[in-house]
């Protein structure tokens, strides 16, 4: 047995109308326009709301402390929490989450606790959870590598016959690098069960989608690897849960990976220290605050009588505790010892690096006041 | 094809800018906006540099001004970047590109080291590429991951490349404007720590000094400290200091990190006979190393003390908030200097 | 105006059967698989077969005299004329064309003397000839990257209102690395008049295709990008000319780039140091043989009365000719000049390498036999 | 997950092999072989390797001897290869990938300096990644343009990366096995010029040594040679010919480049007073720029001379029939050595 599928995959372009379940005004989707699908159960349709208003309160929390200096930078996803929560609520623990600098709801979601997750924004270390501990790799920076990692990491599973799945974030500027279309290629010829969930919020950093690409879709891209694409109403969770599970799913079974493109829209700036006003108009914000994902999913539950007055006041209680909880551990000064700056470079000790750090260590014992002297 | 904008040319021209104080960020915006001025040739193309003016804002304007077939936002994709501008500068344009951080030229490796700097010996001198490769370069900043890297080992160890690095806004504006007239490509490394950093321009009836050059900022007998970029002010606070200590000590702004001005830093070494190099980047194999290495084998008998280096350790750039124990700090340098064998 | 073009193409997959106007028996095909194409005029026709037929003679000398350890390599285009010859023979002298290692008798079509063409692969220096002079880049080896070059260049042109177009060819194995994605994604943001040529040969050395993608057609891609996508029989010169003259009026026009995707085999080695028994049988091979492009071309202008004794006879002379001529330029011992090293690496003249020749040349001077000695 | 080899396993597993000359290629294959065999998690995957062995034969046989699950030919794309490696390294698995030359790894330059060398340190220690990034390096086969690299200055550059180079069969092998056993990522560098290179397979009862240790190959007393790969047969020659000149050449091959061996190559230059560093590279930059700098820097006061650096020019690397203009020859270096002043 090869690890390489020969075979060849049905040529079809996605329906280039986005797929959607629940639409902005908070109806269901005629049955005939949902392309054979079901909405999810009503109890996965409350924990995908639950999710998105806890984040969303989590995520303005950390906007709001990022904007007094507690944290170095932060990128919001505000207004993405369909695609982010529609994602990982698909997921299965034992699956592997490969997140990007903007997916922090997503990995919160996923159970890396506040401070660790943080840490990276926070500037106290790159990466502060394990994560072998919550299959959930580093948030990536370097644009479209971690779609790489995500193909290789499920190729592996694959050849260790471990019936998971991965997905990973990538942003639709991010599409434009290399690594994505090495990405796609790899995972199309090994079968890798990699579900790539592209978010288009329709910007990089400034530059519109418009300037990034000439494709229709981003989901065309997926026919010249041989893979199914997915082109679907970011904004709408049930849409997202829908095809990321069926993606998933395909992938644990041995059918390898799936491109899903998600529309959606970043309503805050790209990080704190953006300034959309320079490439953006507002009216297009509001357009698309209008298309709320959590409005419209609270609509689409309250006309089905799915939120009571005490599920909303549970959910009020955890987005508190979560903001809470957020705050306090950021207000918490973090624990930095300079001597770990050389503890895990290597797994083996370096003489030259020991002198190194016996030198810095040597300095602070010095000058107590060194740091201050150097600020 | 392409206009080359004369070293005279430029010196004069600079007597007319502002004289009140400006920022790095000004000066370098001022510098692209006088070559799109006055060479049709410059083109700005890079990720956010239209009409956000980048991400530290240093083509401000310059879309507006210009319009999007002189200054505009190209898709996301760095090694797309510099391989466009190649075909660019083959055609006889003069792009000037935009790398949002070190860490983010890596992706365009290949293009710089094995087209950016082989094309004019590949074609026997046939084919010039007057690409300039801007860089915002090094710490300070609390950057998060992948933001403060120091890249110039990479570049200044591939032949073919040209590698400056301004630390001042007087410097950034001609060096710049130099870089843009070069026949040759250039990796423009502008120190991010400094970009807002405000200057007098300093007397701007004389020519400038050639990028190739370097700068003696301050005389001194004792010692010379060789910085360059974002540690020239280091030097210079730690020379301020050193005063206390009565240790003179003359700093050297290298600016051109390849060529090496072998013949200034040999003269200070030869009157000082001690030296240090000091960088952001890792120590090893680092761009001191080329330093140490080449001023003690040119003035190994006028050397009274080895060649120190002052530089981050050999790790990756620490996070935020660790990386004030990474960065040289004058009490650091003086330190070190205390280490060598006074009477010798 | 803005460089960007934001209007969307059409959306539209390529025939998955290859686009072809001479059949391998060597038969027009029927009008109504001609796809509303007429096949090119007779003296056309001729000067493809003429050019094809010298080409390969001259391919075939270059390989002979590589084997003889004249050359230090040589990758042979043999089994790929149509595609290489039917390019070029599209391409006005304006058009610029920017080509790999494997594409040396489309250069030397183009007009590059043999002696100039072939120093990089006799080993004398890396390029031989004046790009500017036959408006023909080096030969490229990093896979892809000269795939940037031609957007830029196009992008350049079209910047400059400067009507010309820009060819490129690229590998099926090169399709596979990032620099071919983002080509083709600049090209077609920016409108690039720039025409893709890839040259499936099936193989990247020992890979075959069905490893490398698993894609349907690479052509499929271009949808990807919103440019058009043609997938072509390479094997046809009539169809590879027909398609990219097609294409190349189309960008000289303003009407962006256009991906081909052109059928093809390599007959020999990848290089002469390859050894194919390891992963292709010889039956493949012959299989292909019987594709051949020249053969079908003769016997298409046979049958329409087009070749006589006399073409014949000067096209035979002209192959001698250029056989002889190139091993004339190879026999004659290259001028070598070791100082040369030092004259272009940058425009300006730097003390430290003119040290650096000093030395070289001092060592020279002292040694006269210090090349033997190294040897 | 993954299963670690120990050093002293290895050791005794070499005694195993054959005790008949090997090509280093050979002994390359074997260490593979031997990998494959013991550890269920190693896997080797890149461009050609599998069914063709590689252009250069390395992995021959080893698709058919282990099936396309454990070594497997990838697309051609060196940074998706480095990537996926990432990748299946995070899972557990041991990937040694191979770069078909060192410009070809360039693509891969942001995978391997942002995530290779930066993930374990990046997570605390928690995610280690056990990958052999093995490059044919280095010229002397008059490889066409692009084919005859020296890359090492970038990789020793970049903290968190291993970088080894062996010069022999014997080093090949057991090198080559404690690498693919390291947790750490390693930069495997293997002299293209040396594959046909036979040997007697040393003492094979006696443990390997390891990896990241210099070794003296030959005793002298007068002048230290620092060479490394395919250097070290050029100083090994010209420790010969400096026998006529009555000069007694130290020949240390430093076999790891990152880290350094300071106690090897110190307890020699104390002993000798004076050294040279020799290699195919640019010099600028170079990795002797590093070696000429510490050592310095560390046995300044030991030193009769400075030290000296015999490399490739700083020039692209020349075409085929011009590279022996390039590359460091015996005579070049005795050249050199006769430069400094031996009566001081
Ligand atoms: C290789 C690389 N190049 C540039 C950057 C700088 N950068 C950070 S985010 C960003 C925009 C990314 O846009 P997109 O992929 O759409 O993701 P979004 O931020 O919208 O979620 C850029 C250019 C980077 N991180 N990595
Ligand atoms: C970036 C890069 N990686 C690897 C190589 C080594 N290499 C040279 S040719 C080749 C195969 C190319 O196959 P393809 O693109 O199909 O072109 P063909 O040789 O078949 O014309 C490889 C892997 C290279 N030249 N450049
Ligand atoms: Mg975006
Ligand atoms: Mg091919």
């Amino acid at each position: 047995m090869s690890l390489t599928d020969e075979s060849r995959a049905p040529v079809e372009l996605p329906d280039p109308e986005p797929f959607s379940l629940i639409s902005a005004s908070g109806k269901a989707v005629p049955a005939k326009a949902r392309r054979g699908y079901n909405l999810p159960d009503l109890d996965i349709l409350q924990k995908l709301y639950r999710r998105m208003v806890v984040a969303r309160r989590w995520d303005t929390q950390v906007t709001a402390l990022t904007r007094q200096g507690r944290l170095s930078t932060y990128p919001s996803a505000r207004g993405q929490e369909a695609s982010e929560i529609g994602t990982v609520t698909a997921m299965r623990e034992t699956d592997w989450l490969f997140p990007t600098y903007r997916d922090s709801i997503a990995v919160w979601t996923r159970g890396v606790p506040t401070a660790e997750l943080l840490s990276g924004f926070r500037g106290d270390w790159h990466c502060g959870w394990d994560p072998k501990m919550h299959r959930t790799a580093p948030q990536t920076t370097p644009l479209a590598t971690q779609a790489l990692h995500a193909v290789g990491f499920g190729t592996a599973a694959k050849l260790s016959k471990d019936p998971i799945a991965v997905a990973t974030f990538i942003g639709d500027g991010a599409t434009s690098e290399g690594d994505t279309h090495e990405a796609f290629n790899f995972a199309g010829v090994w079968q890798s069960p990699t579900v790539f969930v592209i978010q288009n919020n329709q910007f990089a950093i400034s530059v519109p989608i418009a300037k990034q690409t000439r494709a229709r879709l981003l989901a065309d891209r997926a026919v010249g690897y041989g893979i199914p694409g997915y082109f679907v109403d970011g904004n709408d969770a049930a849409a997202v849960y829908t095809i990321v599970s069926e993606a998933l799913d395909r992938a644990r079974t041995g059918g390898g990976p799936t491109i899903i493109e998600c529309l959606t829209y970043r309503i805050e700036p790209h990080t704190n220290s953006d300034d959309p006003s320079r490439y953006r108009g507002s009216a297009d914000v509001e357009a698309w605050k209008a298309k709320d994902p959590i409005e419209r999913l609270e609509r689409y539950l309250d006309s089905k009588g799915a939120i009571d007055e005490a599920l909303k006041e549970s959910i009020a209680i955890e987005s508190e505790e979560a903001a809470t909880a957020m705050r306090e551990a950021m207000n918490a000064e973090p624990a930095l010892d300079p001597m770990e700056l050389f503890e895990h470079v290597y797994s083996s000790r370096r003489p030259a690096l020991l002198e190194q750090r016996d030198a810095l260590a040597a300095e602070l014992a010095d000058s107590p006041n060194a740091e201050e002297a150097s600020e | 094809m392409a206009k080359t904008t004369s070293q005279d040319s430029q010196a004069t021209k600079s007597t007319t800018q502002a004289v009140k104080p400006v920022t790095m960020a000004a000066a370098l915006n001022s510098a692209m906006r006088d070559a799109l001025t006055e060479d049709p040739t410059v083109v700005i193309f890079g990720e956010d540099v239209g009409p956000l003016g980048g991400v530290f804002r240093i083509t401000d304007g310059l879309t507006r001004d210009f319009g999007e077939e002189r200054v505009w936002d190209s898709p996301l994709a760095e090694s797309g970047i510099i391989g466009t501008a190649i075909g660019m500068a083959m055609y006889g344009l003069r792009p000037i590109v935009e790398m949002q951080f070190d860490a983010f030229s890596y992706p365009a490796f290949e293009q710089i080291v094995s087209h950016v700097a082989k094309m004019r010996n590949r074609t026997r001198g046939r084919v010039s590429l007057p690409i300039v490769i801007r860089i915002p370069t090094s710490g300070g900043i609390g950057g998060v991951e992948h933001h403060s890297d120091s890249s110039e080992a990479y570049w200044t160890h591939t032949p073919g490349l040209t590698v400056v690095t301004p630390s001042n806004p007087t410097d950034a504006y001609s060096m710049l404007r130099e870089a843009i007239a070069s026949d040759d490509p250039v990796i423009f490394l502008e120190p991010k720590s400094h970009y807002w950093m405000k200057e007098g321009v300093a007397d701007q009836s004389r020519p400038a000094l050639p990028m190739n050059k370097a700068a003696v900022v301050r005389e001194g007998t004792d010692v010379t400290l060789l910085s360059y970029g974002p540690t020239v002010a280091v030097a210079l606070k730690t020379a301020k200091l050193a005063e206390e200590e009565d240790l003179s000590v003359e700093v050297i702004d290298l600016r051109s990190l390849s060529p090496f001005d072998d013949e200034t830093v040999g003269a200070s070494v030869r009157k000082t006979s001690r030296a240090a190099v000091i960088h952001e980047a890792a120590q090893f194999g680092g761009y001191g190393a080329e330093v140490a290495a080449r001023v003690t084998e040119r003035e190994f008998y006028h050397l009274a003390a080895p060649i120190l280096r002052i530089t981050g350790a050999d790790i990756p750039f620490p996070a935020p908030l660790l990386e004030k124990y990474y960065l040289p700090t004058p009490e650091r340098i003086l330190n070190a200097l205390s280490t060598w064998e006074w009477e010798v």
